[in-house]
């Protein structure tokens, strides 16, 4: 059980380095709901079955929409009305 | 005996992180996500399986429901270009 | 140990063997398409056969059917996954592989263009 | 951002963290006043509020206020963000993904609900309860607008039934905590007016009953927050 | 009528498996559950059909559907047997194409269970589904003929008679 | 101690993106990254490697993990997902106004 949650907590700290650190948001965002699946596999290992029910619901379900709509929503244009003054 | 099953698991899923990192195109990464999510919801279902099974199989149920809508949004995003359309 | 506890546990082992040969074939494979094959067809095999291994490990009725649930899911939500991601790649011309022997689909997509 | 920022940036992080490690592990562990109370909760948790998950009966229960207080803050949030994203149009066209993963998800919706209803009204006998099921509900309708496009959602549940469940779930919630005033003693306390064994489905008053107010509102709030996020954006030239 | 008797009934019996036993609580709770769900989502579950059949056609349908469950873990099993051995040689080729094969089919619920079956079966994937003429897209991992008869005989026709006699 | 390692770690990096990243969507996600870093930490220092807080029956026994910081943690988590949403609402909105995502161009507009 120790060496499963040495092995997990090293592949959260390598996921988020990679959320954060990756250039296209897509991908990023990809990362970040691995991130939350494996927090909830370690809250289940530290005995919180509640808490991982509710972070496996948003993790997989509503953060992922969320973050997707703003993305193809967000257009980054060029003639951008502060842009131009510049 | 099940916790080894389910380190060889994570190692299976760090591994299948390479893909991803490197991954060409854009649906090799999307392939690699999908295979690593799975592979952790079978960790998940085999702590249960050493916690106790009988309360916690509805986590398992919940995140395979659930996580079939990530595939989803990002073929759609895809495919359309937008999302909701 | 029982003969019950032997099944479950080749069950597992099973699925393990496909979730290592889901992992070399989506590294080892040349195209973009054959990788989806990969984690299209064993993949699926490999959640069943683990959920099948648990529920008879646990061996009650209702919650043994419970634990196949799951198995059921993937077996029904991951090819449904794997085409969406497939077609959605095709259509948007991400991953089109330049040798092709037999190509009906472009046709198809261009006749739906004109 | 120039490099000598970002090295400063690092730098001050690190110092940060360091202090933090060494900070950390001056947190004291285990008083009286902590032992105090988790002691009279798990040992009168279940005679007192009828519920075998304590994380439920501490929520919903000893401190339902507090559970209140947090729907008033999703509440807030809808609120904001209907405001916000207010003066815009519907999209009209909709076409989802191919016929193949239509039929499929139409074939697997009425589980994915009784799903929903069953961890909600399971809330004090397994992990679970109003929140996660109600993510779920509002999951349902994520669903439909990525499959099936955004004008199936819209005719399914009209935003007027999605508001009805927000508010009437509100209100419905303050009127279980006026009851608790009425025909007890305080604010939302835990009628137990069928007083059947521990470990049924009705057992635990009014703790099931919280479960699906909170679990319908929010539901209904975060597919309200969906779909005016999903409403589509004025073009330039409109806007300016 | 007659789905929403199915689907009431299937959710019933969901729901005691989810709950895991059978108490009298358990019973009226479920039933108020499955009453939404049937009042809510019922015809999304089944489609609507015109034809009407006896009592004993839909459980010769049921028949058959239990018959159905073995034949397809086997199948997806000698599958991904077939694709695990394309893993461990020593350098992976294939020809791969995307071929058009035509089905027999009609009924939609049909045309989606053998699209999935056909995405489980070794080197087949399905990419889309033509409308117009009624066949599938079909990416093969290895061509090896480009006959027509040829390739629905090697991709679906196993498939097909049992989904025939299953939604007919 | 690994817990306290890891927890600082992580939020360090959440931190680092909020203030170094020029990209709003990606200093959400690295409020996102820090919530969960903290939400670990707590769960897994009150963590006494005792049972679930879930009993089968009626009782009494102090053999179960302190259940008070999950029910703490559980209300957090949904506040967390409803200020994100919140955010990236406020996202939409700027990038109406400004046509990027660059938290440069907030302070432009501030100062037209």
């Amino acid at each position: 059980m120790i060496i499963l949650k040495y092995l997990l907590v090293i592949f959260l700290v390598t996921t988020a380095y990679l959320a954060i650190s990756f250039k296209e948001e897509l991908v990023s965002i990809i990362f970040l709901s691995i991130f939350s699946i494996i927090l909830t596999t370690l809250y289940l290992i530290h005995n919180a079955p509640d808490v991982a029910l509710a972070e496996a619901v948003i993790g997989a379900g509503l953060n992922t929409a969320i973050f997707m709509t703003v993305i193809s929503q967000v257009r980054e244009g060029k003639k951008s009305m502060f842009r131009e003054d510049d | 005996m099940i916790i080894t099953m389910a380190i060889i698991l994570v190692i299976l899923a760090m591994i299948n992180s390479y893909r991803l990192i490197v991954g060409p195109t854009i649906t090799d990464r999307l392939i690699a996500a999908d295979t690593i999510i799975i592979f952790i919801s079978l960790v998940i279902l085999l702590i249960a399986l050493y916690i106790n099974i009988e309360l916690l199989i509805d986590i398992v149920l919940a995140y395979a429901i659930l996580l079939f809508v990530d595939v989803l949004i990002f073929a759609k995003y895809f495919e359309h270009k937008e999302l909701y359309k | 140990m029982g003969i019950r506890l032997i099944i479950a546990y080749i069950f597992m082992g099973g699925a393990i063997f496909f979730a290592i040969v889901t992992t070399i074939g989506l590294i080892r494979f040349p195209d973009v398409y054959t990788r989806i094959h990969a984690s299209a067809v064993v993949l699926t095999i490999s959640a069943v056969m683990l959920s099948f291994g648990v529920a008879i490990y646990v061996w009650e009725f209702y919650l043994s059917i419970k634990i196949m649930f799951v198995g059921l899911i993937f077996l029904i939500t991951n090819p449904l996954a794997t085409h969406a991601i497939a077609r959605a790649s095709y259509r948007r011309k991400i991953a089109c592989p330049e040798v092709r022997s037999v190509d009906d689909y472009s046709k198809y997509l261009g006749r739906d263009r004109e | 951002m120039s490099k000598a920022k970002h090295i400063f940036v690092v730098i001050v992080l690190s110092l940060l963290g360091i202090t933090m490690v060494i900070n950390l592990n001056k947190i004291p562990g285990n008083t009286d006043q902590i032992n105090f109370i988790y002691s009279h909760i798990t040992n009168n948790a279940v005679l007192e509020t009828g519920s075998l998950n304590f994380v439920t009966a501490i929520l919903y229960d000893y401190r339902a206020y507090d559970s209140l207080g947090e729907s008033t803050i999703i509440f807030g949030a809808v609120s904001g963000i209907v405001l916000l994203l207010s003066r815009k149009t519907l999209p009209v066209s909709s076409h989802g993904l191919s016929f193949i993963v239509k039929r499929t998800f139409g074939m697997l919706t009425p589980f994915i609900f009784l799903f929903s209803l069953y961890i909600i009204s399971h809330g004090h006998l397994s992990p679970g309860g109003g929140f996660q099921g109600g993510v779920i509900l509002g999951a349902i309708s994520i669903i439909f607008s990525i499959v099936y496009g955004s004008e199936f959602d819209f005719k399914r549940y009209s935003p007027t039934t999605k508001t009805l469940l927000e508010t009437g779930g509100a209100l419905l919630f303050i009127g279980l905590g006026l009851a608790g005033i009425i025909f007890g003693g305080y604010f939302l306390e835990n009628l137990r007016f069928l007083n059947t064994e521990i470990g049924s489905l009705l057992s635990a008053g009014s703790i099931p009953l919280i479960n699906t107010v909170i679990g319908f509102k929010i539901g209904a709030g975060l597919a309200i927050i969906f779909y005016s996020m999903i409403q589509k954006t004025f073009k330039e030239e409109d806007k300016l | 009528m007659r789905r929403k008797v199915f689907t009431f009934f299937i959710t019933l019996a969901i729901w005691i498996v989810f709950s895991g036993r059978i108490t009298d609580d358990v019973i009226f709770v479920g039933l108020i559950a499955s009453f939404i769900t049937t009042w809510l989502y019922s015809d999304l579950l089944f489609r609507s059909t015109n034809r009407r059949k006896n009592w004993a056609f839909y459980f010769k349908k049921f028949f058959y559907i239990i018959l159905f469950i073995p034949v397809f873990f086997y199948e997806a099993f000698i599958s991904a047997l077939k694709v695990s051995k394309h893993v461990f040689e020593k350098k992976p080729s294939f020809s791969p194409g995307i071929v058009k094969v035509k089905t027999t089919l009609c009924n939609v619920t049909a045309l989606t269970i053998l699209a999935n079956l056909i995405t489980l079966t070794p080197g087949t994937l399905t990419v889309d589904f033509d409308m117009r003429e009624r066949a599938f897209f079909i990416h093969w991992i290895d061509v090896t003929t480009a006959k027509e008869a040829e390739m629905r005989k090697q991709i679906i026709e196993r498939f097909e008679g049992w989904l025939e006699v299953i939604f007919q | 101690m690994i817990n306290h390692i890891v927890f600082v770690i992580i939020f360090l990096l959440g931190f680092y993106a909020i203030l170094v990243k020029k990209n709003l969507i990606k200093m959400v996600i690295g409020l996102n990254i820090m919530e969960g870093a903290i939400f670990y930490w707590f769960i897994s220092i009150t963590d006494k490697g005792d049972k679930i807080p879930i009993v089968n029956g009626p009782y009494s026994s102090a053999l179960v993990n302190d259940p008070i910081p999950q029910a703490l943690i559980l209300t957090g988590i949904v506040i967390g997902a409803s200020t994100s949403a919140f955010l990236l609402t406020l996202i939409i909105e700027l990038n109406k106004f400004t046509d990027s995502i660059d938290p440069d161009n907030l302070g432009r507009m501030i100062k037209d």
